[in-house]
């Protein structure tokens, strides 16, 4: 699909907004006003942008514990996102969820999700949904190179095989699980293999390079949505910051500072608008365009309530009984 | 009225909500041939996109089912064992049964999961014969454990009509038991327990297949003059506290019979409830009469040592009674 | 005595003991890194044979150590999260815990399981902030809950010891905490509870980090002319009934204080056990003060309410000798 | 490894027992002096038979709820298997296990398994237990193509592949888990294939052929015993009767006559057999040793007293405690 000069630019706005978001983020958690901690998407944008870049709105996705470049990518507001890491009433999940819980179900947003490839099959029963619907709605499943080695993402390929539902697994393999590389936790070189056992294709792309990965998403979407079945997509990534906000204080290296810096040379929110001047076409403004964004989101996170504390106990089940939940006391 | 079995009837509330809502859908282990009864039919009548046969992936299609009612779908999910709870235990506890919740209250999740709870039959031993519905609750997830036909009928219709998720245990010890089931569509709500038998000496609060044990342990106390009220909470979450409490306010003795493990079983809970909003009206310690904390073990005399049994419930309703 | 933190007391306890044995073997994600600090410098002294860094594979490397303990191995297996115990459950509950009895007695699973309990640690929310062990206990598996640092280093070293699966919780909020560890070698028996705090009027029976949380609201009650005996049981199973009863035998009152789920949690059988052996003792209805049941919130204000806390258990404690 | 004229009798000889062991078993629980039910190895004797023969006394194996096949050939005893049956106090498990916990730990048989493919991660843990005493101890873990499908098998497949374990995965490919063919369970058409996804070697061998199986087999003990790493060994057979004892009582039918007639065909109890008299050895004196063995089996399991019922609450843990386990009353 050739991208026209909107779309190139949109390629980089998202790129350049996941990755100032990220930033605000550490900066907030680091002020203390996020509580908890956030596991930062930094040097993984091409990956969400590429790849979201190929869906519609209606199209699902389930994502991960680093989750806000998906979210993003896939068209959440900034301005609610930033509320709900602060905890506040105007967060996407009023405040219940946090950073790894964020979800949209009106963009197809069926949540970050705190526990490493438990995503997976919740993405093939959308898909099926969507099958059984007459639609051809996609879904897709983000994890990482660690989620590679969880049972459930194992079993959520072969439901998709045998099923052929279209979805899209999307590996983002960059090099850790926190500390474990995948290189001693797997003994395939290319985890993208790992589709064969299940008869479906895997392709592996530079991960690092947008438009390779939406050049292969596209065609993985593609497939989904005309009924071809599933695809195992590994966009071979790394990120350049900490697992979370918290791993600096743990005082922690399992990362050569040579082998970062080697990464950070291929930095997409630096290389790719490079290559757009190179093509003649000046992404400039939009950096002003995220930022002001971002001030607003921050704004608006900020002046934005806490929920109230007996609200806890709503919105659990969608039908409530006398007593239910129950309280502790 | 009618008699079928508690089997006959599970099947019944399925087709019916089958044929009511096209949203219902099947997926389970060898559900299309029907090795557990309760699907039989259901892929001749519904056609294969309403039923699905699974891998032995209890997590994925556990998870997937979650996905699917994200997205407006009403599954249905059939597991041959208890046990398989264990092995899908993520999918349930920490993802279907909190997403709502986590996500702010956005969508619904409306899964039913059918659990063959263990009677435990005969020879089952320790990995099939698991009553795992404490572990369930604890966690906040809607339960139901039916103890005659027509309340499995019913609830399960409630189950598969609820917007969130519901485990229905039917035990494997009750399926094949007959019984008066209405013809005409009904369904029973959750959250309300049944007095299947009213006395003024002693509540027996019985759970799922034991109820019938109680009552026949209460047939048999009446002939001795003691009259025992027996109460079937129906349902395990949302609980009934109004009418358990007062039956015990009534009585002022209570046994707990329940099939579960004892610690931090069911029972236990029970006990704390009256403990805390009854104790004023208590005439004796409050009883319970549980399994013992042990893998069901093979051997039927081991068997029958370890699990609850009418014997023991006499046993101790006697004793209760006599301390007067 | 030399104070060490919590954290630390944990980490000598394994260090001790893997000098000491040189069969007990440590798996789990990131602990040759040390990521939570419990297994620090274990790789230096130990080397790759001793300590694995495993896969995001919870089922799998639960299993192993399973197969590993039974061929005569000592694995201490590192969670990093208290709800890895919802993914690996089957393997915990159903099979490390169940393979001995069913075998018939034969082998031995001693098995070591450091899961570092919630506290909850402020905005880890929903999936990061369970206190699974109700579950556990409920299924069998011998479990602690220590609330000091000395407390940590013994059951830690009494768990690594012991022939079977133990379950040692090690509550996130109390890891910075300082106190007494002595320097010679020491151990603290299973199923021994601690009186914390002598008193009189009034049984407080807290769990894990509500302990410290216990004896502040006691200081402050004892100002207020009420004496209010804390009880921490430690070791959640095997249970010390009696330390516990005659606490209540002697006040007549109790509240328990516990951080897991309500319903079927800790808190309900501990409530069942004293309704059943001490209810002629009791002088007002026990009382429970624990987690409301839902999944954690995220915001603070959310996560406290929902937290059983200090400021809750002074109104009960209030509120229940007011009643007198 | 070329078999003498003993061992070749020796591998019928476990074949038969097993084929006459399970058909004794059938008609006992029939009899309802086995309670509860049983799963039948009947048709797939090669396999257990082929792969166990490549095994020393010491080495292990991890079995499933088809487990009599792998206990009886690995060396267990038919007179304390069949006790057990009975729930007997003279049987394996002292009456606590029945058909589906069989275990025998001084033979290296880590039990029976109620629970599909939960043996997998045992066998790893054996594996590594007896690389770090030094010693050359394989494991091998059976579990069907059903098994196959579960996440744990997944993650042990990889861990053993990460580590270099001493194990061989003997998936009993038997074309179906209960009613599911394999065929709708699975993309590809060999299972061995799946080995790939982890970087070990993946063998499928016919399972109605015993010196293929054992052939097979000694090549994976062989690389495991010599630190090479684990191997995925797929034996393709197929039972020849119902998933299990109760089957019948269902009235359920997925497979059609004819193919059920056209496996009895290679009946490896029948063929084997035939093959060794052409080879001019005659097994012809093992039915009788076997039927003997058999006779003794059943008498001394109906010998033998049922345990006393308290003993019920004994045993389950090796260090007990005043209250523990709880009794029910
Ligand atoms: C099932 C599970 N195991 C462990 C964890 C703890 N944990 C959180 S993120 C993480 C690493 C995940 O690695 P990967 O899948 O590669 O994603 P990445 O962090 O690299 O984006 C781990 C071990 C978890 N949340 N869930
Ligand atoms: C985890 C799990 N899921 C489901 C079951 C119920 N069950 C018992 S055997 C079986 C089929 C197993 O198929 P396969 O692994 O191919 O072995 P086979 O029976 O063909 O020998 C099933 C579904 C179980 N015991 N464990
Ligand atoms: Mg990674
Ligand atoms: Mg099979």
């Amino acid at each position: 699909m050739a991208l026209d000069k909107t779309q190139l630019i949109g390629l980089y706005r998202t790129m350049r907004l996941i990755r100032r978001f990220e930033e605000r983020v550490v900066e907030l958690v680091n002020r203390d006003e996020i509580p908890g901690v956030t596991h930062e998407y930094v040097g993984q944008e091409a990956v969400a942008t590429g790849v979201c870049a190929a869906l519609r709105p209606d199209d699902v996705i389930t994502s991960t514990h680093r989750g806000h470049g998906h979210i993003l990518a896939k068209g959440g507001d900034p301005r609610r996102m930033m509320a709900e890491l602060m905890g506040k009433a105007s967060g996407y999940n009023r405040g219940r969820g946090g950073s790894m819980h964020i979800a949209d179900l009106s963009l197809g947003i069926y949540g970050a999700n705190g526990i490493v490839g438990a995503g997976a099959p919740i993405a093939c029963g959308a898909a099926l949904a969507g099958k059984l619907a007459r639609s051809d709605r996609v879904a897709v499943s983000f994890f990482g190179d660690g989620g590679m080695n969880q049972g459930v993402v194992h079993e959520a390929l072969n439901l998709a095989a045998i099923w052929r539902l279209p979805v899209v697994f999307v590996c983002e393999n960059n090099g850790y699980a926190i500390s474990a590389p995948i290189s001693e936790m797997a003994v395939v070189e290319r985890l993208a293999d790992r589709a064969a056992a299940y008869g479906m294709p895997g392709t592996s792309v530079d991960g690092m390079d947008v438009l390779a990965v939406h050049a292969a998403a596209c065609e993985a979407v593609e497939r989904a949505r005309t009924g071809a079945g599933p695809t195992l997509l590994e966009c071979r990534t790394y990120r350049f910051v900490g697992h979370f906000t918290a791993e600096k204080a743990r005082g922690i290296k399992y990362r050569s500072d040579e082998e970062i810096a080697r990464w950070r040379e291929r930095d997409p929110v630096v290389t790719y608008p490079a290559w757009l001047r190179q093509q003649g076409v000046d992404p400039a403004m939009v950096d002003a365009e995220v930022e002001a964004l971002l001030d607003e989101a921050v704004a608006f996170a900020r002046q934005s309530a806490f929920p109230e504390a007996e609200e806890a106990l709503d919105g659990m089940y969608a039908v409530t009984y006398p007593g239910l939940p129950a309280r502790g006391w | 009225m009618r008699e079928i079995r508690y089997l006959e009837a599970l099947s019944e509330a399925l087709r019916e909500e089958m044929r009511r809502d096209s949203k219902v859908i099947v997926l389970g282990e060898d559900v299309r041939v029907s090795m557990r009864g309760v699907t039989k039919g259901l892929l001749q009548e519904f056609g294969p996109d309403r039923i699905y046969d699974t891998p032995i992936s209890e997590a994925g299609f556990t998870g997937l089912a979650t996905g699917a009612a994200m997205a407006g779908m009403r599954p249905v999910v059939e597991y041959q064992i208890n046990a398989l709870l264990f092995v899908a235990f993520d999918q349930l506890v920490d993802q279907a049964q909190k997403l709502r919740y986590m996500m702010g209250g956005q969508g619904t999740i409306p899964v039913t999961y059918l659990v063959p709870a263990s009677g435990a039959r005969r020879g089952l031993a320790g990995q099939h014969s698991d009553h795992p519905y404490p572990l369930l609750v604890h966690m906040g997830m809607k339960a139901v454990m039916p103890s005659t036909p027509r309340d499995a009928k019913g609830l399960l219709k409630t189950a598969i009509r609820e917007d969130d998720p519901v485990v229905v245990f039917a035990p494997s010890a009750l399926l094949a038991m007959k019984g008066p089931v209405p013809e005409e569509e009904y369904t029973i709500p959750l959250g309300r327990a049944e007095v299947k038998r009213p006395g003024d000496d002693l509540s027996i609060i019985a759970v799922g297949p034991l109820v019938p044990e109680a009552l026949k342990a209460a047939e048999q106390l009446a002939q001795e003059g003691i009259s025992a009220e027996v109460v079937d909470p129906r349902s395990l979450l949302p609980l009934d506290h109004e009418t358990i409490l007062a039956s015990v306010r009534k009585t002022g003795r209570v046994i707990l019979f329940d099939d579960s493990n004892r610690t931090c079983g069911y029972a236990a809970e029970l006990a704390a409830v009256i403990a805390e909003e009854a104790w004023e009206s208590l005439r004796a310690p409050i009883r319970r009469l549980t399994r013992a904390d042990v893998p069901v073990p093979f051997s039927p005399p081991l068997e029958s040592y370890v699990l609850p049994s009418r014997d023991r419930l006499l046993q101790e309703a006697r004793a209760l009674l006599a301390k007067v």
